[in-house]
């Protein structure tokens, strides 16, 4: 058990997949010598050297277009996108590109490839600077989308998305990067695609992931004091998503809230409360609702940020509101 | 790094162009940007301004000398260093500070901030939060300078780490394509974040300007005059030709990437080279009484202390006045 | 009245905004010499001139930057990407740029472009030219999206994105190009936003829009032999789309489907189905059920792009799962 | 049009380079590429080919020249005009039509078609539907080589009207920078889709490589030996030097932008320059007997034949099949 910050779990899952397969390179701007903007790659330059922690010019298609290449070449990449804003640069490489070789070559090879990138709000970066676009690589087919919310799962799917032979977004998010925890000591690898059971409740399923979660657990101990028992699931993986977690949860509460930070139209949300109001209609004793973002860029002012981002207040309010 | 013929001839004839403003007046519009972003790096200390800023320390020749040759239907597209810029360009200090500290009366209501303030009434286009993202907006907005008749032009703004994005790319070739009247102006001050620019981008702008067939001017951008002049000319030629050029000039950034940033990777233990230090002692030379000098610098920091002392005092935007302009009514348009 | 196709129905709605606006400006690859690789754009060169139409290299990004330039000069850019796949390398300029900008200036200017693309499959042409991509700018605050389904939507609809101020996603349906149909005189352009009820029914509520709202017609027909009313509305813009007009054929149907060509999973119908499942939850008599394409990339061959289709066949079926 | 020294060495000393195919041998393989296509454009107007399908009749020379140099571990990333490079690299006849029927044993089962179509096995890393969209996979695939030892390259083929896009860009100045083997191959045919290259690009490629300091090298794609030679020498270099190099070859797009393009728009009257009766007319000239080559011709097209009729007897893939393959399994990696 070591006592971490969430950025410091990711640069020990680097390290250590690093450490244990040297196929595994590391591509992106300022994440060498500058050890990251975020440093979350900070010493894996001295550790592992230029070859293997590369400095790249800011041209972010290439990037992505170069680790396509890297990893049918034999290579496993983990490329680093700034922000997920810059996301809009890579989406050819990813998306017609990366996405779609396994299937469209007819399974001649895999993809593996990992893009990390950062999403999110809380540091008043201002609209090109802090959207959540998850849900756009979650409806491509071939790519797997993968956002955590502790310093474990941080470390486990981030070992899961480079053990993966498919091409994983891999989404942190800023505000959680100085988040303080433990890092479990037997923390492996994780396949991606499960859930994890965050609180166990009764009343009311509230499904999220990344830094969201966070928010719904306070909002599970709030309701835990108004005596309403709310079972919390982390997705972690969004594309594919725990489609049998949730679905089991629901059987048991009857109620559901999904939670997001990401603009809450035609976000990740949808699908999930789409979903099941298909194959858990039977089970829904009211209305599906979501907490996500106003349709509204990320304003930069403090107080707009603040008054914008999705808290766990609305969440125990969309609670209160499948109770009809 | 070419000169225009107007300017060499120009200087042998009177020391100096007398198209462009006075030194004085150069030196008071750097001073003004310079104890902005003195007060920027303040309040960012403090706390009072939030986000990411990049200050432009080292920079104020360019901005001041190129928009001196502008007019205010000339419009610029400008980078996330684009302090420099937008109030070169005419954005108020008022309009500046307001934003930069999130207010519901800052030049963008307090939605944008640092790296996206704009005033388009002075033909600011906008600072960008992607590096590249405003080069083909200024292409466009030249294209509409040419479309429209007249003699207007546009300019964009980038860096010289900026060069390793397809987009400037795309848009030079696209320029000198269609004879669009854009002014390509590059900052080079040899960093691209943390990394020296010569470990990310591998041709020199003037060897690529020439495979464009776009004529190239480069020049000292610490010297104000010097930019002046050559932008003067340049800009000149762009108004009357109605196609694009290149103009690069070389810079130094005085602080660090961001706001925050210890520059601890930076070897390059030289003293930066001070527009303000460059133009101050020339002024000095000149014979311009010291008194007088400082009297205008007291005048601008007061000035400034104005503009921030309004800004604190300014309201915070709501989120309902946001929500009501995530898109254009439609009467905004015709 | 005339008989024309869905390409001439766009082809007059760009003639006439032309003639009655100096400021309408068409730019795209190909799209004057040659009038465009699907002929949309035949013989608008001739009548306006290479300022107003102009051939641009194949530099995307560029083009769409340069719309948003073009924009706020005043002008009102309509910007041809020709297959919707490209549109991923325009993200840059229309996700951080046109859609940010009137937000982000603080009301300075309005951003008044349209980009046009064509969507889907049907003609074999592979996973890169076959892509349905317009959950993706749906997600986007700022943005507008339209898909017309019928050659007075065509026109009208792209009369009404051509006016409005804010940048419009104009998505045609590569398959309806050539579909014969009638041109109505007295069609102008239609403010978006507002769904069409292309039939009426009181049994079941199905909502699509472009190309399936076809299947969904076809649907109708074979469910009215069974004795099943189903009420059509087409969309024709998904963002924003027409809440109270779905609202209100549920309210009257109590069951729903949606159907469209693109992926089901993440797509339009996932938010459709979602808010239906939160502000038509009392309405609902069954599952909602979506039809969409399976989550593959669109395949080549003849016979597997056929079976991937979605068919007015599992329209009906999927009617039938909403009677539980 | 630099030309590499040893090339012409060579040629005064022997007439022709010892390290490249016999003249015949390279004939036959263009033969083998413009037969095929022959059929795929028979096949499609027969609507046996769905889809697009870009046919690269006249480009035969570059494909099989530059092709000639190369070994099974050296990869190319290939375009929408792939067929050429998908052959001379080594796909096999079968597969190749199979795919283009869409048929389940196709080299990708059916699921990519014309635009698609590759064969890792042979380091074909794929046709591509996006213009400029394999010239950055090539460049990872230069780094995997470079990274892996040994002297592997990477080859990535691009049009002239590719030369807009900004990847192409960027992909040049970091395959300098970093130092990547890969080899530029840029098939000049002066016509982008159905505009001429002229009209959408304002630089030579010539004059851009020398910007980002990449040797460049030019000559005639309608002779096969000459892009032979020249490219023999060229994947030599870099496979010492370890770092890019740009070639360019003009050719001639005999027929249209894709199979069913009228070519109305073409103004260029003058009969294409064809690489294959440019050969024919050198095996001529060199006495060998006309028998031989037409029996050659004659078997190829059996052999191309041979491989269309199996193509139709082939099974139709199942949707099913296809689904499975949308992520690659666990196993499928190390
Ligand atoms: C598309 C994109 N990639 C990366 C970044 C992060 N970033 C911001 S500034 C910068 C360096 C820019 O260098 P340069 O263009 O020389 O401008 P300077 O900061 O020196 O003024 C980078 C990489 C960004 N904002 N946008
Ligand atoms: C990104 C992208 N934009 C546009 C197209 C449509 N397109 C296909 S081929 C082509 C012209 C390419 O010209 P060139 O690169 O010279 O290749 P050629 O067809 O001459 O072989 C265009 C515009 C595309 N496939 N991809
Ligand atoms: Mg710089
Ligand atoms: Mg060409």
């Amino acid at each position: 058990m070591s006592d971490l910050r969430f950025a410091h779990a990711i640069n020990r899952a680097l390290d250590d997949a690093m450490a244990s397969d040297p196929g595994v390179l590391l591509l992106g701007e300022d994440i060498a010598n500058a050890g990251g903007t975020f440093a979350v790659t900070r010493g894996l330059l001295d550790k592992y050297g230029a070859d293997r922690v590369i400095d790249m010019p800011i041209a972010e298609n290439a990037i992505a277009g170069m680790a396509v290449g890297l990893a049918l070449g034999g290579f496993k990449p983990v490329i680093e996108i700034m922000f997920m804003d810059f996301m809009t640069l890579t989406m050819d490489a990813l998306v017609n590109q990366a996405a779609k070789l396994h299937f469209m070559f007819g399974g001649q090879s895999a993809v593996p490839m990992v893009v990390r990138t950062q999403h999110g709000g809380g540091l008043n970066a201002g609209p090109q600077h802090s959207q959540c676009l998850e849900a756009w690589f979650a409806h491509i087919p071939g790519l797997k989308v993968v956002v955590p919310s502790t310093l474990d799962d941080a470390y486990a799917l981030l070992r899961g998305a480079i053990d993966d032979p498919n091409p994983v977004v891999f989404i942190e998010n800023k505000a959680l990067y100085p988040m303080k925890g433990v890092l479990s000591d037997d923390v492996t690898a994780t396949p991606l695609g499960k859930a994890r059971i965050a609180r166990a409740g009764s009343d009311v399923t509230i499904v999220s992931y990344g830094a969201m979660v966070h928010q719904a657990m306070a909002a599970a101990d709030q309701l835990a004091g108004e005596g309403v028992s709310a079972e919390v699931i982390d997705l972690r993986t969004v594309q594919p998503w725990d489609e049998a977690a949730v679905l089991a949860s629901l059987a048991k509460t009857h109620r559901l809230v999904v939670a997001h930070e990401a603009v809450e139209a035609f976000g990740v949300g949808a699908e999930i409360a789409a979903r099941m109001a298909q194959i858990g209609f039977d089970e829904l004793d009211g209305p599906i609702m979501r907490v996500g973002a106003p349709f509204m860029p990320v304003p930069f002012g403090r107080g707009l940020e603040v008054d914008y981002m999705p808290t766990a207040r609305q969440i125990v309010e969309a609670v209160r509101a499948t109770d009809v | 790094m070419a000169e225009t013929k107007g300017a060499a001839a120009r200087r042998a004839a009177h020391g100096r162009n007398a198209r462009t403003p006075e030194l004085i007046e150069l030196y008071a519009r750097m001073v003004t940007i310079r104890e902005a972003e003195k007060s920027c790096g303040a309040l960012f200390a403090a706390g009072e301004i939030p986000g990411f800023i990049h200050l432009s320390d080292g920079q104020e020749g360019v901005s001041v000398g190129v928009m001196a040759s502008l007019r205010a239907d000339d419009t610029i597209a400008s980078t996330h260093r684009g302090h420099g810029h937008a109030l070169a360009k005419g954005l108020g200090l008022d309009g500046f500070f307001r934003e930069l500290m999130g207010k519901a009366d800052g030049a963008c209501k307090g939605r944008g901030g640092s790296m996206y303030v704009a005033d388009l009434s002075v033909g600011m286009l906008g600072a960008n939060g992607i590096v590249g993202g405003g080069v083909a907006i200024a292409l466009g907005s030249g294209l509409a300078q040419k479309l429209r008749g007249g003699d207007g032009l546009a300019i964009c703004f980038f860096g010289d780490g900026a060069l390793a994005e397809g987009i400037v790319h795309e848009s030079l070739n696209i320029a000198q394509l269609k004879r669009i009247p854009i002014l390509f102006v590059c900052e080079n001050n040899g960093w691209s974040e943390f990394s020296p620019t010569s470990t990310q981008v591998t041709f020199t702008l003037e060897k690529l300007a020439a495979a464009y067939g776009i004529p190239y001017f480069g020049a000292d951008g610490s010297d104000v005059e010097t930019v002046a002049e050559l932008a003067a000319d340049v800009v000149d030629r762009v108004r009357r030709e109605r196609g694009p050029a290149v103009l690069e000039f070389a810079t130094t950034r005085i602080r660090g990437h961001y706001e925050g940033d210890s520059q601890r990777y930076r070897k390059d233990k030289a003293p930066p080279v001070d527009p303000l230090l460059v133009a101050r002692a020339r002024l000095d030379e000149r014979g311009i009484p010291a008194p007088d000098i400082e009297a205008i610098e007291a005048g601008i920091r007061a000035e400034v202390q104005r503009a921030v002392d309004a800004a604190r005092l300014s309201p915070d935007p709501t989120l309902e006045s946001a929500a009501a302009e995530v898109y254009a009514p439609a009467e905004t348009t015709a």
